[in-house]
């Protein structure tokens, strides 16, 4: 069975290597010394991972535009209050 | 037969849903119980303050005054009296004063006619619901 | 009226509606004891009329129910009651029991009334909701049981749909949690704790089950929608409204010694709670913009719209408002908590048991539905009674926000006498807007006696 | 999930809204009622996410000090347990679609096996924040802590039911390329515990 054959086998190596960056980010002590920075990559790969569960996981990706609204809606919006709130954590 | 919207489906996230979130209320709750022994004083709970929740009951005092907020809105908040009025004896003195006709005009407390041992009861009950840890609650002394 | 059994539900609701205009008017007494302290004293102090006027909503409402089970149930069914005569045994035990209780708060002392009645054997007086004597409370349990065994056997024996099923699981959840009313332990903290396990799990838990089914119930009959539709959006509300308002129990654990974490679980799902009103009222809507047909009883359609908005906004909105922690820790306790009693009350409990009345009633008399004439009489008496509940709602959160601002928010905080003074205005007007309700009540119980051509049965 | 098996036919669904196949032919897997589910988890969840994200700009101190006592490889473990699940999930489906049901089993039954490993390791890190005499009432961070991830854990448990039942009723032959409504959702369900577990673990194991 070909890995690279469909979309789900390429999301699961890509999951993968987005969980290894995260976890590298946190125990290398990265995540406190570069700190926003290190919020961004963070986030960012989370943005990622989720959309690829959303897309090629759960099948939305021929899903009517209001579901694919509706779950990436919640994605964007749940990580853009964290990273307000990271932000307002820095004054 | 994609996208339907099946009663049966329906059905079973209700008992799934209910069941589920019922469990979490009971582990929740289960934690409460074993975190309340730190918070509630229920070691200082004497036989005397037993008999003061009685008189509290059975006068339903509930039915004009707040106990921790709770009740009717009618008189004042009472889980922090022995401390507004400055001590137990206030308290009393002030239950057994009440004129039995009332007070023209004014909102007026019935006169219980509560022996000496009742009194006591009641304001070491009252007193006792005020050392209870209530996240500081209420905001000022007024209750 | 499909099944002769049916006919056993005109006498709850009669009944229902009797026990509702006496707590109106205790009610009114209340709000004028509120403005006139000595009003009525030492006769009925104001402990013993808010006794009578909340237990007697309870035990109509909980009247209008059994109606309203008694009704539908074999309409479900499509059987006859399993024993029309049981369920009239219970309906005079169950009204003698009550009108015994409330002689017995109006007569006697409470505490004498308290050693009268055994209290000292089990006591499980004195709090709020739960005042009845240890007889009375046992006297429910057995209505409660052979209630649920007259139409749990009747459902058994005949077609088992869902409503049946949701209003069986909501009048079984009722009876289960009302069990909690005798537990009562010295621990005021435990004490408090399932004290809520009866008044919240019902108001918020199980009566929005039996609120659901009734509401189906009659939107089928009044639309002709699918029963397959409303059925599934019957499923999708109950569970929005189980998944939070169990949960949801944790907004009265804020100040009550329970540990501080449910100020976060008890915020966030009763903040949520409102959805499944919301949700209620755009499929009363839907459903009724989706009719089939145009059903002769314009009332009870009123009713059911009505139901779901003023559920949504004195459940959903009031609700809201001080539920939030940071919020309730200054309006525990006061007179917001009032407001969103009253309309939630009314809104959700009281309008669902009146659209199931005015939509059966006329069934039960012979006909489809009430003559034009006696329609309008009623259609004014929704209009009266709802848009006085709202003025009283909003005196007394009128009345709460300045009584939070004087007693609770401001640096010199005042007493709490004297901050109630400040507001009486607000009372004054609330008692008003109380009239005015008893005025719609009023003309609601004429308009079963206004003649006119009527519609065919 | 138990679907009904009166309706294990084809039952004609009437949908009062939703337009599943619309003119793109585009279509939302599995039942519109499981999607109301799973929109009402997330919103739960995103109301205590940020009620995280917002308590811990109160006192960032604490909540970042507290947060090096959490076990990071537990943490990123369970993080490939979920992912893994999930994947194998997915290819369950596929293979029940293309009638391949007792091969579609076998990926559920290792989808659950890694449900079940991620409870493992849960309970193993639970047991530790016990054993240091850490509770929902040490500290706030601590309270969040403990409530996100076992109100997490219990969707998993949820998650693991629901597989199982499909487990079931795939080998019973319920499921097939004409029929796999409930399979779907169940599926849908298990991917969106994923989800929830993908933003919970940078949010509370390693933001600081």
């Amino acid at each position: 069975m070909n890995t690279l054959n469909t979309a789900a086998n390429r999301t699961w190596i890509v999951l993968l290597v987005a969980t290894a960056i995260t976890y590298w980010l946190g125990e290398s002590g990265t995540a406190g010394k570069a700190g926003t920075m290190a919020v961004f990559v963070m986030l960012g790969l989370a943005l990622l991972k989720g959309w690829l569960v959303i897309y090629d996981f759960m099948e939305l990706r021929h899903a009517p535009t209001l579901w694919k609204a509706l779950l990436v809606g919640w994605l964007v919006f749940v990580l853009g209050m964290i990273v307000l709130a990271y932000w307002m954590g820095l004054h | 037969m994609s996208g339907a919207f099946t009663k049966s489906m329906a059905r079973n996230i209700f008992y799934g849903g209910t069941t589920f979130f019922f469990l979490l209320f009971l582990a929740l709750s289960f934690d409460t119980m074993k975190q309340l022994p730190k918070r509630d004083m229920r070691q200082n709970i004497t036989p005397s303050i037993i008999a003061g929740k009685h008189i509290w009951e059975t006068r339903d005092c509930i039915g004009c005054h707040t106990l921790m907020g709770e009740g009717a809105y009618f008189a004042p908040e009472l889980a922090n009296v022995v401390e507004r009025l400055g001590s137990k004896e206030a308290v009393k003195a002030f239950i057994q004063s009440r004129p039995v006709d009332g007070i023209p005009g004014r909102r007026s407390m019935p006169q219980f006619n509560l022996t000496d041992k009742e009194l006591d009861d009641l304001a070491n009950f009252l007193e006792h619901v005020n050392t209870i840890n209530d996240a500081n609650w209420p905001p000022n002394i007024q209750g | 009226m499909q099944y002769k059994s049916q006919a056993v539900a005109k006498p709850y609701f009669i009944a229902a509606i009797g026990l509702f205009i006496g707590q109106i008017l205790f009610g009114l007494v209340l709000g004028l004891q509120y403005v006139l302290g000595d009003f009525l004293f030492p006769a009925i102090p104001f402990n013993v009329a808010r006794m009578v006027h909340t237990n007697l909503l309870i035990v109509w409402l909980l009247f209008g129910f059994m109606g309203a089970a008694y009704y539908l149930i074999p309409e479900e069914a499509e059987t006859e009651l399993f024993s029309p005569k049981l369920a009239l045994a219970l309906f005079w035990i169950f009204l003698v029991a009550g009108a015994l209780t409330i002689v017995g708060y109006l007569t006697v002392p409470y505490a004498t009334l308290a050693q009268l009645t055994g209290n000292d054997l089990l006591a499980t007086m004195g709090r709020e909701f739960l005042e009845q004597p240890l007889p009375t409370k046992l006297g429910i349990v057995v209505v409660a049981l052979a209630f649920l065994f007259n139409i749990t056997m009747t459902v058994l024996k005949g077609r088992k749909t869902s409503i049946a099923l949701v209003l069986l699981l909501g009048l079984w959840g009722l009876a289960v949690f009302f069990l909690f009313s005798f537990y009562n332990p010295a621990n005021i903290v435990v004490d408090k704790f399932f004290w809520w396990w009866v008044v919240h799990l019902w108001v918020e838990g199980v009566w929005e089950l039996i609120l659901g089914a009734m509401l189906a119930f009659v939107l089928i009959k009044v639309t002709g929608v699918d029963r397959e539709v409303i059925e599934k959006w019957l499923y999708v509300i109950v569970t929005l409204t189980l998944i939070t308002g169990i949960i949801g129990t944790g907004h009265h654990y804020f100040w009550i010694g329970t540990p501080e974490y449910w100020q976060w679980w008890g915020s966030i799902f009763s903040a949520l709670e409102p959805i499944p009103f919301f949700a209620m009222t755009v499929f009363a809507f839907n459903m009724v913009n989706r009719r089939r047909r145009e059903h002769p009883n314009k009332a009870a359609v009123l009713w059911a719209l009505g139901t779901g908005v003023m559920a949504f906004l004195g459940a959903g909105i009031w609700g809201f408002l001080h539920t939030l922690a940071p919020v309730n820790y200054y309006t525990h306790g006061t007179q917001i908590t009032a407001a969103h009693g009253h309309m939630a009350f009314y809104g959700a409990y009281v309008m669902v048991n009146l659209t199931m009345i005015s939509y059966a009633m006329p069934l039960l008399r012979g006909r489809a539905a009430n003559s034009n004439k006696a329609q309008v009489f009623e259609m004014w008496s929704f209009w009266l009674m709802t848009v006085a509940m709202v003025f009283i709602t909003l005196f007394l959160t009128a009345a709460g926000i300045l009584q939070v601002w004087l007693q609770r928010v401001s640096d010199s905080p005042v007493p709490f006498m004297v901050g109630q003074d400040q507001v009486a205005l607000f009372y004054w007007m609330r008692e008003w807007a109380g009239v005015a309700f008893l005025i719609g009540l009023i003309v609601y119980v004429i308009s079963f006696f206004v003649k006119g051509e009527e519609k065919a049965a | 999930m138990p679907p009904d098996t009166t309706s294990a036919t084809m039952s004609v669904a009437v949908r009062p809204s939703g337009p599943p196949n619309d003119a793109s032919g585009a279509r939302l897997p599995g039942d519109l009622a499981i999607w109301f589910f799973i929109l009402a988890e997330l919103l739960a969840f995103a109301v205590f996410f940020l009620a995280y994200a917002f308590a811990r700009a109160g006192n960032v101190e604490m909540f970042n000090e507290s947060q090096l006592t959490l076990d990071l490889n537990s943490g990123a473990l369970n993080t490939v347990l979920l992912i893994t699940g999930s994947w194998f999930v997915v290819l369950a489906v596929q293979a029940v679609k293309r009638d391949a049901t007792r091969l579609g089993a076998r990926w559920l039954a290792a989808g659950m096996a890694c449900g079940f490993a991620f409870l493992v390791v849960k309970v193993f890190e639970y047991s530790a924040k016990f054993d240091a005499d850490i509770s929902l009432s040490t500290n706030t961070f601590y309270m969040f802590y403990i409530s996100l991830t076992f109100f997490h854990f219990m969707h998993v448990v949820l998650g693991m039911v629901i597989l199982a039942i499909l487990l079931v009723k795939t080998r019973q032959g319920a499921y097939g390329s004409r029929e796999h409504n409930a399979l779907e959702s169940g599926a849908a369900y298990w991917h969106m515990v994923d989800l929830l577990w993908i933003v919970l673990f940078p949010l509370v194991y390693v933001m600081r």
